[in-house]
């Protein structure tokens, strides 16, 4: 299998904190790669390293390398902009834009492509399409984005990021705000995204990684203890500390 | 195609970046010279003597502002306790008893209204109100009158504040027998109680330095404030403006500055003090 | 995700049926080659069986798979239990299919036309027959057929009483082909096995469909 | 049963305390319109538009005061908006430090009460614009000569008072007060929407322009309102610098006066007619504040309700 | 089984929308009764139906008979604020008091006892005991209770309920803001608290349901649709929307 | 809630080993029966079986309860997995100890001293044997225990060659007494199986314990 992305032992500091150590772990392409662990286990953080938005803070720094085809994107002279069209990053509360439906997904085409109406409407359909949404939202592209649901609010947001033709989605705990029919239309989405898109998510819920993910990894204390296929990681851990955490015996 | 279209995007950026630190430098140097004037023009008239004797009219030695602050504080302190009791169990109307809500969102929207309200109108209204029938100003008119701009301020901080409880608060104490009358004194203002002292001292700090409406009311004296209730009554910010506007002379002019200097630490040291020892949200108005 | 359940659910299904008329195919293979003495196709039937035991394995890992990940409840995890069950008998049959085709390695010693041959074609009929309905049973999520197939035990239980008297006649009467008619003893009792397997199956379906255990209820009787 | 007597009571005794708000905004309408009822039956709605203003032949008008409030509020909006957004997209984004400290500095400064700002208004500010910015105008940049702007900025005589002065010490006034508003408007912003911003690659310009500032539109229009409302209703700071000449300006720096400014400079000696008049004044105030509040509040309500979804 | 709570015939209306209907649900004393089924199913309003919280509201009442050992509590001479002694309620999010640690579980001793000193200190020791909180704070009784962690807040908000000594806990999604590790500690406490009390809660996590309670009410559409056994709901429904809302195929 | 969930396989495990004991219990019993011909104790056994098979019924559901209440993963759904099929294995061989019972029966009608008896003691002892220490493994989760076990199965299909043999040879020596052969035959059989059951259950405990399933790897070898 061809990897899409592949830490190289990684380190993050918060300030003089390290909160990852030495993290390795090679993600698939076009798989849905789930993050898990007990709270403050350092699996937010890793995914916020992915696209850099961590530099938005000071005091926070990532050394080590990450690579995104075998690039790593961890270097200053990769433009950042430029890399978080390449990874598009869903957020734990749905954040739509203040701004219409359309408008929310037309965004970041305008940001980073120059297209002719036309084109930016067929790719705003394409991407509402791609994100289950379309069909829900058509009659009210006017509409402004905070209008909708919870669950439609964050399959926005995941058309939003889609439009750019990313190649990597990062998602932070994207159901945990939502109720249960709605995480179950997110999941469903997510299980249709992983066809065009390398997906990583990170997730508290230990049922939702095993639905939906095909492979795991498992963070603790900053360190990724284990990694490996969702099936083995659920019924036959190689570590004892994944064992007990998977079957709830601690965090 | 992209690469340019990146290079106007950043430089757009570096552009505005430059601007807001300018904006930032600009309004705080603006700041930074008038408060040293302030400090530098006020400080020549510091004293003992200043703060321990009253004013006096021009010409007459030791003139200082003892009883112009004395009687500050005594129209502050007044308008403090008259406005702020009822104006909270206003607030706790506003925010607990929601079962009529025209009536409470029509009283919400006259308490915004009232905060807006030019403060020399409501020196107009006192005067008309108690002046005028008593016949003379006096320092409880000037109460009045800071009471009626305190009044929705504290109504409005205390509604903010108690809607801040969580509702299941409410519930939960409810829930475990409690009356409505107790849950709102006991748990809900308690809960809020920073907030709602914070927001006293706050109303408090910017009435203290309010001119206008004091012009039409408590007015000014040459003397001790013994005519709290029956007589204009010296204070502060109107003794800045009659030193400073209707005076010709260097001497009362600085006198002025000293005065303006004190009533600016003091705003200020209420400001601050109430700021570090409530250290909550900070709220605009 | 129940989408995808359902889905691995049905390939798991799928492969169950797959297996099962495998399993179906070499019982009645074993018994023409107990019945024409053909050892090449006992041993191909023998060989055989290494992938039925493979496709086992790999349904019970599904099924594993299936309630680790998906963490099923009520009907949905009945289903999944029932199938690794169902494929935990399905795998018994194929070894008792190999225990029929052992036989043949002895049976031939005694020559085709030397001994009265026994029969079997009616009770293998019979046994597959209720496999197949028991698995149908599953598959439509179909109970009256399960029943059906639980009523139909007590006639292959005749047929096998019937073998059982007549190898014993037999043996009186040649004493020096006993080894032979052993042979047929066993086989018959495979097949009853078979349908009894068949029984258990379809239990375990109306176990899945209804939540009852109706196993042991009428053992009595049957046993 | 005497548990819920009791919560009657206090509920009763709140409704009464916040029924006395409604009560003083009545109270105040009736009073302003009962004592201009003079004006208005004299001069009925010429009073409006009249720009004469004589107490010895008893004529007024309210024109020049109108124009002098509308002109001060409007420059001192100009000069503060765009420095109080731009000021507060900077403290929102600087370093925590940075940001608590000047932070802290403009909460306080909005504290400073205004009659300091007039003060300093009229010993620095009136100076300075006399003796070193109308000189640079007219006689190093020749503004006169140049039309349109020369029509606006041409005095004859340098005496530093006027409606740029009062409309600058106005803005610098207002200022730290609007920034502080906007500051908590844009803090507000949930840090998971800035980071969506970025994350789909936007520039800090364009996270501001395109998503936190339309994020927090109706808060920051609101908290414009409530700044202009503040500049229109201020008394003490134009007070000491407008000049309070009751003539329509000719320009800005044309001596003028502002509503409050004339209630409160012409009142202590006012009686009958004049009286009257300033009563009529202030009813014209209080119907422009409550214009702007409205606005302010419906704009500032819809940004909590918007918030709060 | 004895029966401490038995709703008969229940209707509950918000304003001239009726969302009860006709709800009859036996509660057994000294067991834990899981209240499931999908957002606005009715479940919250039954449980605010059982201490008649309620009645804040204008525009809101109930019909029918909430039987709370024998006696309808919706009878109007029933007095609200013993009745709610007797039923304590735990919200979703933790809502400790603005007090210390020790005057919060003591507050509603004050309210509804005369105890001596002694006597206070002892019951509030005993109720955060029974709470499993008290090794936690016995060190901290003076501190604010708002300053514990959220999983400690709710503890402390069950010890506040139990203080009291009531006879049936509602716990309303007691779990829902908190993380997996306080939320395990709490689904213990609960377990354990059967012993003593009986206990309603309304959860929207299936598993929590399966995991803690002994008997299980379905609700959908304001409808008991079905109640028993929790193992009888989990393994062998009888009615065929329960199955297909435990097995996740709606809602 | 893990104290929960530890404590119902906990208190599941213990139930399976009672039942075991009793069936371990029953399989002695009935071969002393077959040996003495004791009509009585053979009856005695056959009733008894309801019981075990009411005890299956109940871990089932057990179980299928844990499965669903609990949802268990990893190691813990194994374990739950295995105890669900070794209890099926218990009980089937409840069932041989039936089947070794109703030999009895006709077994009786050979007379005491009629015919030459065939010594189960020591397949019995080793079969036994197999089933306890299997159970045993599942209990220590002791791996090594549970591939002793599957190590000794080849003895007893020794022993069974052995008795088929011997069966056969006094078939022929007296063919009028064949019917009881037949039966010593069915009982040696039973125990086989018995030891295939102890050997099923051992590849359970191993894949519970390990992950990894053994089953069919080493079967080539002993069917």
């Amino acid at each position: 299998m061809p990897l899409k992305l592949e830490a190289k032992n990684l380190n993050f500091f918060y300030g003089n904190e390290q909160v990852l150590f030495n993290n390795n772990l090679p993600v698939e392409e076009k798989k849905i790669t789930a993050v898990i662990g007990p709270s403050g286990c350092g699996k937010s953080t890793f995914l916020r390293v992915c696209n850099r938005i961590f530099e938005l803070y000071r005091n926070q720094r990532a050394e080590g390398e990450l690579l995104l085809d075998g690039v790593n994107v961890l270097l200053p002279e990769v433009d950042v902009l430029e890399l978080r069209r390449n990874v598009g990053m869903i957020f734990q509360k749905p954040t739509p834009f203040p701004m219409s439906v359309f408008d929310n997904v037309a965004y970041p085409l305008k940001l980073h492509f120059k297209l002719s109406r036309r084109e930016t409407f067929d790719r705003v359909e394409q991407a509402l399409r791609g994100a289950s949404l379309w069909d829900e939202v058509k009659d009210k592209l006017k509409t402004s984005g905070l209008a909708l649901s919870g669950g439609q609010q964050q399959r926005l947001c995941i058309a939003r990021a889609i439009a750019a033709e990313p190649e990597v989605l990062l998602m932070d705990e994207p159901t945990s705000a939502l109720d249960p029919l709605a995480t179950s239309k997110i999941e469903e989405l997510m299980v249709e995204l992983k066809k065009r898109f390398t997906i990583m998510v990170v997730t508290h819920n230990m049922q939702q990684a095993a639905r939906i993910s095909d492979a795991t990894a498992f963070f603790y204390k900053g360190v990724i203890v284990e990694h490996g296929t969702t099936t083995k990681i659920f019924t036959n851990p190689a570590n004892r500390k994944t064992e007990e955490y998977i079957t709830g015996r601690f965090g | 195609m992209q690469k340019k279209k990146l290079f106007w995007r950043k430089l757009a950026n570096h552009i505005f970046r430059f601007f807001s630190l300018l904006a930032v430098l600009l309004a705080t140097t603006a700041m930074l010279v008038i408060v040293t004037h302030v400090i530098r023009a006020g400080s020549k008239a510091l004293s003992l003597n200043f703060f321990l004797n009253p004013s006096k009219p021009y010409g007459m030695p030791d003139s200082g502002i003892a009883n112009a602050l004395l009687g500050s504080i005594m129209i502050t302190l007044g308008a403090a306790l008259l406005a702020t009791p009822p104006a909270i169990c206003a607030g706790i109307c506003l925010s607990e008893f929601r079962d009529r809500p025209k009536i409470t969102a029509a009283l919400r929207f006259s308490a915004n209204v009232m905060m807006g309200m030019p403060s020399v109108l409501v020196g107009l209204f006192v005067y008309t109100l108690i002046v005028v029938p008593s016949g003379h100003f006096s320092g409880l008119a000037g109460s009045v009158a800071l009471a009626i701009i305190m009044f929705p301020v504290v109504m409005r901080t205390t509604e903010d504040m108690l809607d801040m409880v969580p509702y299941a608060l409410r519930e939960a104490s409810l829930a475990i027998g409690m009356t409505r009358t107790h849950t709102t004194l006991r748990i809900v203002c308690r809960s809020a109680r920073k907030g709602l002292i914070t927001g006293i001292l706050l109303a408090l700090a910017r009435v203290s330095g309010e001119t206008a409406p004091l012009l039409f009311t408590a007015l000014f004296a040459d003397s001790w404030p013994k005519d709290y209730f029956s007589g204009p009554t010296p204070n502060m910010p109107v003794l800045i403006t009659e030193y400073s506007t209707n005076s010709p002379f260097a001497a009362m002019h600085q006198a002025g500055w000293g005065a303006a200097l004190v009533i600016t630490v003091l705003v200020l040291t209420l400001n601050i003090g109430t700021r570090i020892m409530f250290r909550e949200k900070r709220h605009a108005t | 995700m129940t989408v995808h359940f359902i889905n691995e659910i049905e390939n798991l299904t799928l492969l169950l049926l797959e297996v099962t008329s495998k399993v179906e195919h070499a019982v009645q293979q074993a018994i023409q080659a107990t019945f024409s003495h053909d050892v090449p196709l006992a041993q191909k039937i023998i060989d055989a069986d290494d992938e039925i035991d493979a496709t086992e394995i790999l349904i019970e890992e599904e099924c594993l798979k299936i309630l680790a990940l998906y963490q099923p409840v009520a009907g949905d995890l009945r289903k999944v239990i029932t199938i690794l069950k169902v494929n935990n008998e399905i795998e018994r049959v194929g070894d008792l299919a190999v225990n029929i085709a052992e036989r043949v390695f002895d049976m031939v010693s005694y020559g085709e036309n030397m001994v009265e041959k026994l029969d079997f074609e009616e009770m293998t009929g019979k046994a597959c027959g209720m496999l197949k309905k028991s698995l149908d049973s599953l598959t439509y999520r179909d109970t009256a057929i399960a029943a059906e197939v639980i009523s139909l035990d007590d006639e292959v239980d005749k047929l096998h009483h019937d073998a059982y008297l007549f190898v014993r006649e037999k043996m009186l009467q040649h004493p020096n082909q006993s080894g032979y008619y052993l042979d047929c003893l066993t086989i018959s009792r495979c097949l009853e096995r078979i349908a009894d397997i068949a029984t258990n199956i379809s239990e375990d379906v109306i176990y899945m469909e209804q939540g009852i255990i109706v196993r042991h209820l009428h053992e009595g009787g049957t046993k | 049963m005497k548990k819920s007597a009791i919560d009657n009571s206090f509920k009763w005794f709140c409704f009464f305390c916040a029924g006395l708000i409604g009560l003083l905004m009545l109270g105040f309408f009736i009073q302003l319109s009962l004592n201009s009822k003079q004006v208005w039956e004299v001069f009925g709605w010429r009073f409006l538009i009249s720009s004469e203003w004589d107490p010895v032949a008893e004529k007024f008008g309210a024109l020049p005061s109108i124009v002098g409030t509308l002109s001060t509020t409007l420059i001192a909006l100009l000069i503060a908006l765009p420095l109080a957004l731009a000021a507060a997209m900077f403290l929102v984004h600087a370093a925590p430090l940075i940001r608590s400290v000047l932070g802290h500095a403009i909460d306080l400064l909005a504290a400073i009460p205004s009659v300091i700002y007039g003060m300093w208004g009229l010993f620095v500010l009136v100076p300075f614009m006399q003796n070193k910015i109308q000189p640079f105008l007219a006689e190093t940049l020749k503004i006169h000569h140049i039309p349109v702007v020369g029509r606006f900025l041409a005095e004859d005589y340098y005496n530093g008072f006027g409606i740029l002065t009062g409309g600058l010490i106005l803005a610098i006034m207002i200022l730290p007060y609007i920034c502080a508003i906007l500051r908590d408007v844009l803090q507000m912003t949930p840090p998971m929407l800035r980071e969506a911003a970025y994350g789909v690659g936007c520039t800090r310009l364009e996270a501001g322009k395109d998503i936190i500032i339309p994020y927090g539109i109706r808060g920051i229009l609101g908290g414009i309102f409530v700044g202009l409302g503040r500049a229109l209703g201020e008394t003490m700071a134009v007070l000491f610098v407008i000049g309070n000449i009751m003539e329509m300006p000719q320009n800005a720096f044309s001596g003028s006066t502002t509503i409050a400014a004339t209630i409160a400079n012409c009142f202590p000696e006012a009686d009958g007619l004049q009286r009257s008049a300033l009563f009529a004044l202030g009813l014209i105030l209080l119907l422009m504040s409550l214009f702007i509040q409205i606005l302010a509040q419906s704009y500032l309500r819809a940004a909590t309700a918007h918030r709060g979804e």
